[in-house]
């Protein structure tokens, strides 16, 4: 144990810090996470009142704050392993605590509110407030471990106040919506997010279709894998039903994720009737062009894609084959985008970067929409599908997916088409109390996922 | 479902027939591809990371897409982050780890067993992965990672029998608010696993399952009528629905074992091709519908049975009964594949 | 939902009204009772277990409907048995067990701590089980059953800190191809219990978990026609299902802490009811349905205001949306009990 | 561990003991589960071969059989502990067996099936023949522990055979034909069958009714919670649909579960035409009887007992009230069939005791007949349940039981519904080895359950 302790000293490798702009997830406790755009003006909550975020600026991700012995400003501390594990675990005996005598009595504590309060002002550590209020509870030595145990964790989140700075990922932001304000996202899980991602093939080469209503958290989570403009073409083009005219709805969580203005150009908006319009025009200069290969540079619809050759056919296992040619360079691809489109025109407030992000053919697909029958949703988009894309469908509902499977299920548009549910579930290790935790979510969802196949 | 490594000069054979690969060359993925006699065809799939680990040879127990996803999700993995694996196994995870890091990224995978790392380091190649996989023999957890990964890895992911051992030196490597995860089967080595990061500079531990339930979906006649049941009595409804029950299950079993298929990668002329699903004539969509419960063909052979069988009672029929598209999980799957145990680096 | 102990001049009230018992005396249960003034009511139910598992006062953790099932079940506990149990803790269990024994056999519960001791002889004795059920004041860890519980039991139940102490004890009570029971939360004292009982002459060692998942069934509005969507934007509907979403999960949450209620035994003249659920004239059915979900007149009035505010555009919109019953399980639920442990003593 | 193992030799105080025409559940190494009624002439089989099961009477429910050293007859065999707690568990490094260097060949067993064979015919025990597999393993010594163990196991179910004689309880029964013949009792899980039983709330005072396609397992476990006769009045009607003229399907299965006759009095057989007829009788009895209390002795039926006194309502109160007087003596109740009814004929073949059990009202209800609509056999059922009723529909889809659940929402027939759904998941526990079983079963299906309301 004590040569495990020293190791804790040995310093990490550095890693990403804190910049002016950034927003962090700011965990208190791991009881409550807010998003946060740090400058120097910018404020964060820790218990009650606010402090300035400034000495965030330039700390590495990761870094835990708490507040000054003056209760004024926001200082580092250094973190220190948990004190759960220096009980023995070899000796079965030890919780020999037991309830036996114990009244149910809230007055079994010494310590007044008058004393707890005298010792913050002077500066005690939370920490050794908690102590105190255990030495000084009359039941506290009677209590079982597990009492204990309880007792103390219970007392800790009311006197120890310690914040996280953590760094937004498709991860990290997925689990603070949902343990904060899961209707801004849906209640979107982040295993089921994650399981979308996966199931929809997304990756640096994909050219990703996201039609949501969740907030934008599936288009950014699914732009961050991509790497946004890592791969010229590649990204993701969150779209949304209702014709030319209807409103766009809110997708701005993106604006959390830190993504440089170039990754940002791997994103677009747009209605899905101007997709199915750029699908229709390119099929036109597809038919135009006749059957031989395609000589502009421009991506290939789907109509074509089946006539063309090998090259085409090798679009849809880039995910795979990674040193594979890409088509079109990004000049051209920015170049394709005519001016005041309607999804430029909409980006307009903080949308930095210049409107790029994929057109269709799209070879990979995540409808996360509940709110839409999953059938029409299909096959609304499947026009804008390359064959052999990959296609993931959300729903917390099983039952408009199983009645979606049913009507596809033998009509030829797609195949290995799977009805799923994620069931996540964390434990806590400690010694001699290792269980599941004792709530879990059971509301997962459902996620229907198929393999789209040529037209015939 | 196979995985077909597309050669000009070769072909593929089934039951169903002979397909040469040179009438594949040129087509778009997702295509129907008949055989040279007879109605038989394939699909050609492009190869995924999913389609190949429901593909791949196993030579050690596999991860499945769901713990799969969580691990690239947990270990924040993106275009050009830098991940250690040990060991790499059947490679099952290997290939998603370099989607998730790709192009710019690296995957630096180690594997004790010699053979084992020989015919890795061959699949990745042959996948194209080469430029973005490298597998060395080594054994992780006598030696640790080599000193020249010390501070280079965004992420670490172990799957060995004794995990805790290697926590140092993953800590060593993984830089400051990188990830670590560790994958066991049993809930000792998780236990040691967590004293070991608690200890070596690791924080925000948590054990996690994930399990993930399909379900089979079909059309279900559900009486409604309770004094004036169908010509047909519902006791042979009930056993037709049962002997479904039973072929669906069947289906799903085969699915797993020898269902549709995919896969392969790169052969001559840059050319990739892949099967996905095999049929003949008359078993239609069989091969499409493997992973998905029932073949729809088949189900409506069934039900256009049940129908022709009550003649002319059909419209008393439907006030009498309900027909309804249900679903329901299928009945056997995974009961636990291992523990996920994930730890945050702390900042220097 | 609440336990009333009924008594001909006594009344119960809530902020819905005052209820007269005397009014109660007589009517069957199940019927509802309406307030001395005003509309409010209540339902009458009958005392079960389940009803009683819900509304008595929890004096430690408690056993709920699935591991009950479980254990009544796997100790083969039918009428006449006898059964031991340690401890009593808030007797939720043991009113299942008797229930299970009942009329003819017998329960001796333990309880290690004098004042829940107490407590729960009272109310077995009020709940009308005095004659079946013996609660006695013991340490059972420490001194194991007494000995003139030697070879008499069919089965045992423990839910103690240290099972394992008393695995020896046990092995003497049960007789032949009788059936033993731990519930632990922790795997470290199931794994120390699994080990007692192999070498004390059980067989058949067992740990398994059961968990109940509740599910909410809503009604859905589902755009269909994706080029015109209903006057009412989606966006709007997206609120208002959120608003609804967020509504029955309050609902969930208030039906587990002060929902529906029950129980009660005999008072006066041998007579008993119960009160299950509680409602003021407005709030309808919210009592009735506070265990099923959402309730039905506060759903019919949302979806009133949804086909006034379309107005006349009703019969265009049944093309452009598709409403249908959906179910989904309630977000949050126990992610652990825990573990049951079944051995099964070793014939001579 | 020394005296632990001591405690084994301490002999259980006596249990049930198996008696000529039991049925029993011969279970061969806990894999395949056979349901034997026993006498002289019957069979059981062990391996490939049958033997005579003269060898089971007398003896205790738990025995355990192996073959003889001959190999002609079964013997009891003594349990002895399972060796897999005799590794240390405290030494973490223990299993330093790798796989590493494990070329993949079957080719590594250096004991040749000829020798494999001659040692059984020497009469080795299967367990001698295992540890011999394992020593004569060229690669056995290098696998890690877990390999060794799933090696061992391998062999152990390929030489080792013994039986156990289980008793056949709603439990027993359940998994035995779970795992054997699932379509027979219509894949009802043995939690879902215990949580059907829970949740409708049968006991020794319940008039249950029930409706099921399981074979008759329901019926069977009910009755067998419900003791049969040991209380007046109350035990189980096992109904059907259909109208008078329907056939009664197969509901056999309470033959294997050792009823007495007193016990078997408390099943009845009916189809639902016949019962809803029985409770039209009885209202119109008690409408003619006026609104006073009734003096025939006979079951009030629903619409009597809404306006009948304090005794009434005390009815449903029974299984907390296990001294409340029961209604009616059992000679009554007996005096109350008709001869000649529909399901005393159908129970002519085998169906020893004379037909007894409940009449409506019923104060417990299981539906486990998916084939039927959940919705319209709830409406049908509903005019035979007593108010207060306890109800439990079982079915292998949630749709139909939700859309049932909206119907029946708000209607003032029910109260506290509830659709719920079991996950059940067992565990492996040994040293070092614990983690759930690697397969489960995820198909326990859903259950609504309900508390009936009066009639308004």
């Amino acid at each position: 144990m004590a040569a495990a302790a020293a190791a804790v000293a040995a310093p990490a490798a550095p890693g990403p810090v804190v910049r002016e702009g950034d927003t962090v997830i700011w965990d208190v406790n791991g009881d409550k996470q807010a998003l946060v755009a740090v400058d120097g003006r910018s404020r964060v909550k820790l218990g009650t009142a606010f402090f300035s975020a400034a000495p965030l600026l330039g700390c590495p991700y990761g870094s835990m704050f708490t507040l000054s012995a003056d209760g004024s400003t926001l200082e580092r501390t250094q973190y220190t392993p948990l004190p759960d594990w220096d009980l023995p675990d070899d000796k079965p005996d030890f919780n020999t605590r037991t309830n036996d005598k114990l009244v149910q009595n809230d007055a079994n504590q010494t310590l007044s509110a008058a004393e707890i309060e005298a010792m913050k002002a002077s500066g005690a550590a939370g920490a050794d407030i908690v102590a105190a209020l255990a030495a000084n509870s009359a039941t506290f030595a009677a209590k079982t471990e597990f009492s204990q145990e309880k007792y103390k964790k219970k007392k800790a989140k009311k006197y120890i106040q310690i914040a996280t700075v953590r760094r937004p990922t498709g991860a990290t932001v997925a689990e603070a919506y949902f343990a904060n304000s899961p209707a801004k996202t849906n209640y979107l899980r982040a295993d089921t997010l994650a399981l979308l991602l996966t199931l929809a093939n997304v990756g640096a080469h994909a050219r990703v279709l996201v039609v949501e209503s969740c907030g934008g958290l599936v288009s950014a989570a699914a732009l961050e894998r991509t790497g946004g403009g890592v791969s010229p073409g590649s990204g993701v083009a969150s779209a949304w039903a209702g014709g030319p005219t209807a409103k766009k709805p809110s997708l701005e969580i993106w604006r959390s994720f830190n993504f440089s203005q170039q990754q940002r150009a791997g994103l677009r908006f747009a209605p899905l009737s101007t997709l199915l319009e750029e699908a229709r025009q390119a099929q036109q200069a597809a038919q135009q062009a006749g059957n031989g290969q395609q000589q502009d540079g421009q991506r290939q619809p789907q109509e074509a894609v089946q006539q063309d050759g090998p090259a085409a056919a090798g679009d849809a296992a880039e995910p795979m084959q990674q040193d594979g040619q890409p088509h079109g360079s990004e000049q051209q691809q920015q170049a394709e985008q005519p001016p005041g489109r309607e999804d430029a025109q909409q980006q307009t407030a903080g949308g930095a970067a210049a409107a790029g992000g994929p057109r269709p053919p799209f070879d990979s697909c995540i409808l996360a929409a509940p709110g839409i029958s999953p059938l029409a949703l299909v096959q609304h988009v499947l026009p804008l599908l390359a064959p052999s894309a990959s296609l993931a469908v959300y729903s917390p509902w099983a039952q408009p997916l199983a009645e979606a499977l049913d009507a596809l299920r033998g009509q030829g548009q797609v195949a290995n088409l799977a009805l799923s549910e994620a069931w996540w579930r964390e434990l806590q290790v400690l010694p001699l109390r290792t269980h599941p935790t004792m709530n879990m979510n059971h509301g997962g969802g459902y996620i229907l996922s198929a393999t789209v196949l040529a037209h015939r | 479902m196979k995985a077909v490594r597309v050669a000009a000069n070769s072909s593929y054979n089934n039951k169903y027939g002979t397909f040469p690969h040179k009438d594949w060359l040129g087509r778009p993925y997702g295509s129907k591809a008949v055989a040279k006699k007879g109605g038989g065809w394939v699909l050609l799939l492009a190869p995924t990371p999913e389609l190949w680990t429901a593909v791949l040879r196993h030579r050690t127990q596999i991860l499945y897409v769901a713990d799969i996803s969580m691990v690239v999700s947990m270990l924040e993995l993106r275009p050009g982050a830098v991940v250690l694996e040990s060991g790499t196994g059947s490679g099952s995870l290997t290939h998603s780890l370099a989607r998730a890091v790709a192009p710019t990224g690296h995957v630096w995978t180690f594997e004790f067993h010699e053979q084992r790392a020989q015919m890795a380091a061959k699949e990745f190649e042959e996948n194209g992965l080469g430029g973005m996989v490298t597998v060395t023999q080594r054994d992780i957890e006598e030696g640790g990672f080599p000193e020249d990964m010390h501070g280079r890895a965004d992420g670490v992911f172990l799957d060995l029998p004794k995990p805790y051992k290697v926590v140092p030196s993953a800590a060593r490597c993984i830089r400051a608010d990188g990830m670590f995860c560790s994958f066991s089967p049993c809930i000792e080595q998780v236990h040691r696993t967590a004293e070991a990061l608690n200890a070596n500079g690791f924080r925000d531990i948590r054990t996690m399952e994930i399990l993930v339930r399909q379900h089979e979906v079909s059309r279900q006649l559900l009486l409604t009528d309770l004094d004036n049941p169908p010509a047909g009595p519902t006791k042979k409804q009930q056993r037709q629905a049962q002997a479904a029950a039973q072929r669906a299950a069947k289906r799903q079993k085969t699915a797993g074992g020898e269902g549709a298929a995919v896969a392969a990668a790169a052969a001559e002329e840059g050319t990739a091709a892949a099967a996905v699903g095999e049929g003949g004539a008359e078993g239609g969509a069989a091969a499409a519908a493997a992973a998905g419960g029932s073949s729809k063909p088949q189900e409506q052979a069934e039900q256009q049975g049940e129908q022709q069988q009550s003649g002319p009672q059909q419209a008393q029929q439907a006030q009498q009964q309900q027909r309804q598209v249900v679903h329901k999980p299928v009945p056997f799957g995974r009961g636990h594949t291992g523990y996920l145990t994930f730890a945050r680096r702390v900042a220097a």
